[in-house]
């Protein structure tokens, strides 16, 4: 049968970069695994979301409705998945999610039909809550853009935190977007008198925020810790040596030693010139999905709809599987530190591995 | 010191001058009177660069002006007071005076802000004024100081005494009187026949856009002909 | 009619209205007279409301108006031409003419019905478009007319609002001698219940159309009383007329 | 002072058939981008109200569509109202809330409006963005649509809704066309020539400046609520200034106060837009391009300057030269008010 | 914390550096906005010119100094050639054009940031000689803000003086509020526009390589900074030194205190000071233009 998946992405506006990424992984993916399809084909369609959830909604309806694709993948933001999930829930269009971490999405407004391979907000932060107070961390200062996915991150790692027996001393979610300077934050948070400090940021704002607490000296005294998009391995360089010895969780790390990251890595190198990011790998991860779907079913479609939460595979993140109460992706979270070396060159050393992490049902009923 | 011949111009298509010939000599005081829309207007806005001349010519101290920028003109020794003043709003009463610090002519004991006071004393009472605060007839005052300013040699006037009561008008023409006497020379445009023709050496009238008469402006206060036909008096 | 007693008001350290006080009778008409700057435009402001007074009482037909707006005051019959034109640009001499009445007769708020095309006020626009003569000009846009022809719908426009009191700054400035006829012609056909203040700075036109003359000089008045006493008057001579005026 | 010309008229017959036409005809996505179209009209046409006719430039358009499309969503879904009712009642807060920016913002004139209104925008953006209530950055997923099966309409057929906001935004144009010719019309016409005289001449001006805005808010928060039933979905990205600044490019492009040029600049912009952005992604470049051009070629915008060629074309030819017995056109007077 | 005078001193200096960011940015814009009465919207995309031409100044030379010596200048180029081509057509033609001509400049700039330096973030690393800090009452702060604050205050007084020795100011508004009589005064009206326009833009040019080591590179940084920019020159009132001055400074101190003190309202503090400037003093707080 030909297969055609959607792909909507964000190709202009402040997360184009980020479509761009995971389009690129998605492709290495169909070159690696897609080339004995045998009768079945696969056909792809990309529309921009402009990070704009009317926009987004109205391109899914498009794919769905006028070029009757068989699934859609992609949404890097949160908002745009939440707009669309009543539309691919009523449609019964299967949604690999390529990126947004929204932890409703596969908790209490979780549906059969949206399968995340990426990871949820609560997913990546969550662990390192009793690893910081095992390593001795007892108070935290926290920080985030306020919004929703910046509110999930945190109050994932709080809860842990605190349950492990660590305490949060204050923290503030910043203005998001409009905060560029972070300093009164960083005052307030170096008087604040925690051990360290943990904090969600990406893009331009996790560039930002990395390069002032080094300028403030607080590098020097308090620890920083944070999901792994602070230092992902796209804006490190630019952060320069503040970012050393910053230590934080993520799906993905490009250090991760195995065969497939090893083949996903150089190959992307290849056509980009340059590592792939956490990002790149979502993408890749969701195009073998769908091609393992494909492979599984024989031309069916009914069956690939089914199949594709069914996929099972070890990928350049290590052993993937989605979990059937949520349908959100099983992972390890890696745990790691951030080397920068004298010549500004940037490393990656996982100091931890915690193996299959899967969230709570949050109240999700899949039906 | 101001020769104009043959001058034709209007706005965009439309032709309001037909050939207007006008000369102000040395030390002369010389006016240009006419009805509403006759074209007084135009021609000093020709003469100002304002408008181009599409036929004739225009010279000042011998020179052509048609490449000279409306901009170069108060350097060589002309000043313009429009007829609706031109004060600039924004600025305040000394700020309008002192925006020709850069750009006036200078000379031997020219013209200075304290003998601009001396001329019009009012304008010292309102130095922090906005312009548009201050009312219509110190306006005009306001308008004549700041031509001053620039120390012409030829200074034009349009319309001065607008709006200005008859105490203001008669202060004005002693004041226009002190500077014919002084030496300078002044073009005078005029709806007051009688302030008009007692100052200026000279006069022509203005009509359909051609110049219906000239001659000594004593000699014109004989002509009722001439006054009722072309100046509506 | 109209009351003004010890008006008085000052911006900053300067005096511009100092203790004016006057009458108008219903159908009295009067003459601002005095020297550039001895705030005769302001005493206009002060009454129609656009600025508001130190100290002193302004009354209308009895009323106290001291606290009302601008727009209260055209209410009770107040209306004004300004010394500068300030016209409707993109608007025709009608429609600006109908929209004035509209406004005094309460005509402006339905959102559904075009209260300016009423059978009255179309006829009143056409009326006092005829009065200032600009008849021939009723469906010219305001931005086509000759400056004259603006001076004429800037009191056309004071005349639509319908006033029992009206007021005119310089209405014949910058206006030449045939037009400024035409005027004064005018103004005698109103009608005679009708209260005119008017500032003029033209003797002529001032003194034909005036029962009674004010003269201010620095913000006081400094004469009251009839045209020929005003031209007569010493002080008026010196402060105001100069000696310039007799031969004008 | 609007006249619904014959040419307008036409326009709008024209647009309105073959928008009626596209409901039944066009695909899936060519109903979508004419629901798109015809939202972006409702706003276009409603801050045509206010900066064309009134004067009054506002950027903070689209905080009235975000009131009125959480409205919506609130009464509907939380409050329990049914659907009609609350699309109804959602005007509301549309109408209060135009109000007041109009009363506050009466005395604030040209660029300081156009700031003003755009921190009203963004404080309605900030509120809604921080407020978990509303669901913060994410909105509100899963709005109804109204039912009107029981006379026999489908709203969620997606040819008789497209068919149902076309005639929605119809008679909100016919609306405002109306209110244009009205007393008011005038009025707020004149308001925007000249508001000193207006006030001199008895006028009220604070209240019909925020009957005005009122007014225009209101039409914008009507969109807002039929959005929010299109996309079943609210979000504070529908109250980015940029949205307004997007509405306001379109209301130019199509042509300032003529009430039917908006419609036709935000078809405009929305086919360009879809039409650019198959073959790159870099559409803003194009619109920018063309937002300059248009700006450049005289700013009267694609419907003003069909007006002013039609005109052209029916104009006698003007009667020559020698005017030396009008007077002239004197430049505005230095300290006028 | 709040007790602690080096806690309150260095936040105190948080506030003044973020102040003198605003003012590079504003004073520019109120120098084309305020005195030549044009509303510049792409000012900020000009200011984001300044932080991706002297990013890749810095790549090139390896120096900061060359990016902050010629990013302004090339910045100052890109203005002259706008101000030719599109920006003197329109000088004139009221607030709306402006607006949307500008808002034109905002989408292409926007892409043209994308293509030549892609979508991801940029860093510039402060010069080495800065790239310390120094210790004031306990606390460690950035040498490279001290320098920023000092650079607000330099670029103030030279302006400051600028504008008070030549009356240049007046000349502008003048011109404004009547070209042809200005010129008949003598005024060069068009090289006068054409020279303060540059200005603006050699300011917007400034504030972005300055900038840049702080917020990084990215393209959208334009609208981010655009809005606060405004927000500052209208309530300082337009085309006032002083009033860029005092409006960053009193939008600066705001953010960062509330930031610090009332977190939840930091996000619309700056729009609510704006609102309740505009109905209290509509026209700013100190507008340049006497009425
Ligand atoms: N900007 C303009 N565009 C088109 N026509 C104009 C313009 N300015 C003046 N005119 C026309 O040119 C003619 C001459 O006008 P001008 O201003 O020179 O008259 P004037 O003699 O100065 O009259 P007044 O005594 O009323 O000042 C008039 O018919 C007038 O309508
Ligand atoms: N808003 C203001 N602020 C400060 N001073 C003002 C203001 N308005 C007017 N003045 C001053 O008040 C005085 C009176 O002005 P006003 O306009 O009333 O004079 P006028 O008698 O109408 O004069 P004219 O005959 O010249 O029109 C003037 O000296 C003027 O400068
Ligand atoms: C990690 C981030 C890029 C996630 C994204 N901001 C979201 O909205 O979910
Ligand atoms: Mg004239
Ligand atoms: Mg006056």
């Amino acid at each position: 049968a030909d297969y055609k998946v959607g792909l909507l992405l964000p190709y202009s506006g402040v997360y184009a970069s980020l479509g761009n990424d995971i389009t690129a992984g998605f492709n290495l993916a169909v070159e690696h695994f897609g080339k004995d399809l045998g009768d079945d084909s696969l056909t792809l369609v990309q529309e921009d979301t402009e990070v704009k959830p009317p926009v987004g909604l109205a391109k899914a309806r498009k794919l769905v409705l006028q070029d009757k694709v068989d699934a859609i993948s992609g949404i890097v933001s949160s908002g745009v998945l939440a707009a669309l999930r009543d539309f691919v829930h009523q449609t019964e269009t299967p949604l690999i999610v390529a990126n947004a971490g929204n932890d409703q999405m596969t908790g209490e407004r979780c549906s059969p039909y949206i399968i995340r391979v990426s990871f949820s907000n609560g997913q990546v932060n969550r662990p390192m809550g009793p690893w910081l107070v095992e390593k001795g961390v007892k108070k935290i200062y926290t920080l985030a853009p306020d919004y929703a996915a910046g509110h999930q991150m945190i109050e994932a790692f709080s809860k842990s935190f605190t349950e492990a027996g660590g305490e949060i001393v204050d923290g503030q979610f910043t203005p998001f977007r409009k905060t560029k300077d972070f300093g009164p934050y960083l005052t307030a948070a170096a008087a604040s008198g925690a051990d360290g400090i943990f904090v969600f940021y990406a893009g331009g704002e996790a560039i930002g925020f990395v390069k002032q607490y080094g300028e403030f000296g607080i590098n020097e005294k308090m620890p920083l810790y944070g999901s792994g998009w602070l230092t992902s391995p796209l804006y490190v360089a630019a952060e320069g040596k503040a970012a050393d010895g910053v230590i934080t969780s993520l799906n993905y790390s490009p250090s991760i030693e195995n065969p497939e990251n090893e083949r996903f890595q150089k190959d992307y190198m290849a056509t980009h010139d340059r590592p792939a990011s956490e990002y790149a790998v979502q993408g890749y991860d969701a195009g073998r999905l769908v091609i393992e779907a494909i492979k599984a079913s024989g031309g069916d479609k009914d069956a690939f709809k089914k199949n594709l939460s069914k996929v099972k595979f070890s990928g350049p993140r290590g052993p993937l599987e989605i979990d059937p109460a949520t349908n959100n992706i099983v992972q390890n979270i890696y745990i790691y530190e951030t080397k920068v070396a004298e010549d500004g060159s940037t490393s990656q050393e996982i100091l931890d591995v915690v193996e299959a992490v899967r969230d709570a049902p949050n109240g999700c009923q899949m039906n | 010191m101001l020769e104009i011949s043959g001058l034709h111009t209007g706005y965009g298509e439309k032709r309001v001058l037909h050939g207007v010939d006008l000369t102000v000599g040395e030390g002369e005081v010389v006016t240009l009177l006419g009805r509403n829309g006759a074209g007084k207007t135009t021609t000093l806005k020709a003469v100002m660069s304002l408008l181009p001349a599409m036929e004739g010519e225009i010279r000042f101290d011998g020179a052509p002006l048609k490449k000279v920028k409306t901009y170069d003109l108060s350097a060589i020794g002309l000043s313009f007071v429009p007829e609706n003043r031109g004060i600039f709003p924004s600025l305040s009463v000394r700020e309008n005076l002192e925006l020709t610090r850069s750009t006036r002519r200078e000379v031997a004991n020219g013209w200075t802000m304290e003998r601009v006071f001396e001329f019009f004393p009012r304008l010292r009472e309102r130095l922090d004024n906005g312009g548009s605060q201050l009312s219509g007839g110190e306006q005009q005052m306001l308008a004549i100081a700041r031509g001053l300013l620039l120390n012409p040699k030829l200074l034009i006037l349009d319309e001065p005494t607008e709006g200005l009561a008859p105490i203001v008008v008669k202060q004005i023409h002693e004041r226009l009187m002190e500077l014919k006497k002084a030496g300078l020379s002044i073009l005078l445009v005029e709806q007051n026949f009688g302030f008009a023709t007692t100052l200026a050496d000279r006069a022509f009238v203005l009509g359909r856009g051609e110049i219906q008469w000239s001659g000594p402006s004593g000699d014109l206060r004989g002509e009722s002909d001439i006054q009722h036909r072309w100046l509506g008096v | 009619m109209l009351e003004v007693i010890e008006l008085s008001k000052a911006f900053g350290a300067l005096r511009v209205t100092n203790n004016v006080s006057f009458k108008l009778e219903q159908g009295e008409r009067r003459v601002v007279l005095g020297p550039n700057g001895a705030g005769k435009t302001t005493l206009f402001n002060l009454l129609t409301g656009e600025l508001a007074p130190d100290s002193g009482k302004i009354n209308i037909d009895g009323v106290t108006v001291n606290q009302m707006l601008p727009n209260e005051r055209v209410r009770l019959g107040l209306g004004r031409s300004f010394q500068k034109n300030n016209l409707f640009t993109g608007l025709t001499v009608g429609e600006s003419l109908r929209l004035a009445l509209a406004i005094k007769r309460q005509k402006t708020f339905s959102l559904w019905r075009d209260g300016t095309r009423d059978a009255g006020i179309v006829e009143r626009a056409e009326e006092i478009a005829g009065m200032v003569g600009l008849t021939t000009q009723i469906d010219v846009s305001c931005d086509a007319l000759s400056y004259g022809a603006r001076r004429q719908l800037e009191v056309g426009l004071a005349l639509a609002s319908e006033p029992k009191v009206l007021l005119m700054d310089e209405p014949t400035s910058g206006v030449g001698p045939d037009m400024t006829d035409a005027f004064t012609a005018m103004v005698g056909g109103l009608p005679r219940d009708l209260t005119i203040l008017i500032i003029e700075h033209d003797l002529d036109v001032a003194f034909d159309i005036a029962d009674s003359v004010t003269v201010l000089n620095f913000g006081k008045v400094v004469f009251d009383g009839t045209p020929e006493a005003a031209r007569t008057s010493r002080e008026v001579r010196e402060i105001y007329l100069g000696d310039w005026a007799g031969d004008a | 002072m609007y006249y619904p010309s014959k040419l307008r008229s036409a326009v709008a017959a024209l647009l309105f058939v073959a928008g009626i036409v596209a409901a039944f005809q066009a695909g899936y996505f060519g109903k979508e981008i004419l629901v798109e179209i015809a939202l972006y009209a409702l706003l276009a046409l409603s801050l045509d109200f206010l900066a064309g006719f009134g004067g009054m430039v506002s950027l903070g358009h689209a905080a009235f569509y975000g009131i009125g499309g959480y409205a919506y969503v609130i009464l509907s879904m939380q409050a329990g109202v049914p659907p009609l009712a609350a699309m109804g009642l959602a005007l509301v807060p549309c109408f209060a809330a135009g109000w007041l920016l109009g009363i506050v913002t009466s005395k604030v004139r040209g660029i300081f409006y156009i700031m003003a209104t755009l921190a009203f925008g963004q404080m309605i953006y900030v509120f809604t963005f921080q407020n978990r209530m509303l669901g913060g950055s994410d909105g509100i997923a899963g709005v109804p649509r109204i039912d009107l099966s029981a006379i026999g309409i489908d709203m969620n057929d997606p040819s008789i809704f497209a068919c149902a906001v076309v005639v929605a935004t119809g008679l909100v144009y016919l609306v405002f066309s109306r209110i244009l010719t009205s007393s008011f019309g005038r009025t707020l016409v004149g308001l925007h020539r000249n508001e000193n005289r207006m006030r001199a001449l008895g006028l009220s001006v604070r209240w019909y400046k925020a009957m005005a805005s009122a007014l225009a808010g209101t039409a914008a928060g009507f969109a807002g609520t039929i959005a929010a039933q299109h996309t079943m979905f609210v979000s504070p990205g529908m109250m980015d200034w940029t949205t307004s600044g997007e509405v306001l490019i379109m209301v130019i492009l199509g042509g300032l106060e003529t009430l039917i040029g908006p419609i036709v600049g935000a078809a405009f912009v929305v086919l360009l837009k879809h039409e650019i952005s198959e073959f790159t992604n870099h559409w803003h470049f194009f619109i920018g391009v063309f937002l300059i051009v248009a700006i450049l070629a005289g700013g009267k915008g694609l419907y003003g300057s069909l007006e002013a060629g039609v005109a052209r074309l029916t104009r006698k030819k003007p009667v020559a030269d020698d005017a030396s017995d009008a007077a002239p056109a004197e430049t505005p007077e230095a300290g006028n008010a | 914390m709040l007790t602690d005078p080096g806690y309150l001193f260095v936040q105190f200096l948080n506030g003044l550096q973020f102040s003198m960011l605003l003012f590079l940015l504003s004073v520019g814009l109120s120098v084309t906005f305020g005195l030549m009465n044009f509303v510049n919207l792409a000012h900020g995309a000009l200011y984001a010119c300044g932080a991706f031409i002297g990013y890749s100044i810095a790549m090139a030379t390896g120096s900061f100094w060359a990016a902050f010596l010629l990013a302004p200048l090339a910045v100052c180029v890109i203005g002259a050639v706008l101000y030719g081509v599109l920006i003197r057509q329109v000088r004139s033609a009221g607030p709306l054009t402006q607006v949307l001509l500008t808002f034109g400049l905002i989408f292409i700039f926007l892409d043209a940031f994308r293509v030549i330096w892609g979508d991801l973030a940029l860093g510039v690393s402060a010069p080495t000689l800065l790239a310390t800090n120094i210790h004031i009452f306990g606390q460690t702060y950035p040498l490279y803000r001290l320098f920023l604050i000092c650079l607000g205050l330099a670029v103030y007084l030279i302006l400051w003086l600028f504008l008070e020795r030549t009356n240049i100011g007046a000349m502008v508004r003048a011109s404004v509020d009547n070209a042809e009589m200005a010129s008949c005064l003598g005024v060069n009206v068009e090289r006068l526009f054409f020279a303060v326009f540059c200005t603006g833009c050699l300011l917007a040019g400034l504030a972005g390589v300055v900038a840049a080591p702080i917020v990084s590179v990215y393209p959208g940084m334009d609208l981010e900074i655009l809005i606060p920019t405004l927000i500052v020159v209208v309530i300082g009132g337009l085309g006032s030194l002083k009033g860029a001055i005092v409006g960053s400074l009193l939008i600066g101190m705001l953010q960062t205190f509330g930031q610090v003190l009332i977190p939840q309202l930091a996000g619309s503090l700056s729009y609510i000071l704006l609102g309740a400037t505009l109905i209290l003093r509509p026209e700013g707080l100190f507008p340049a233009r006497a009425h």
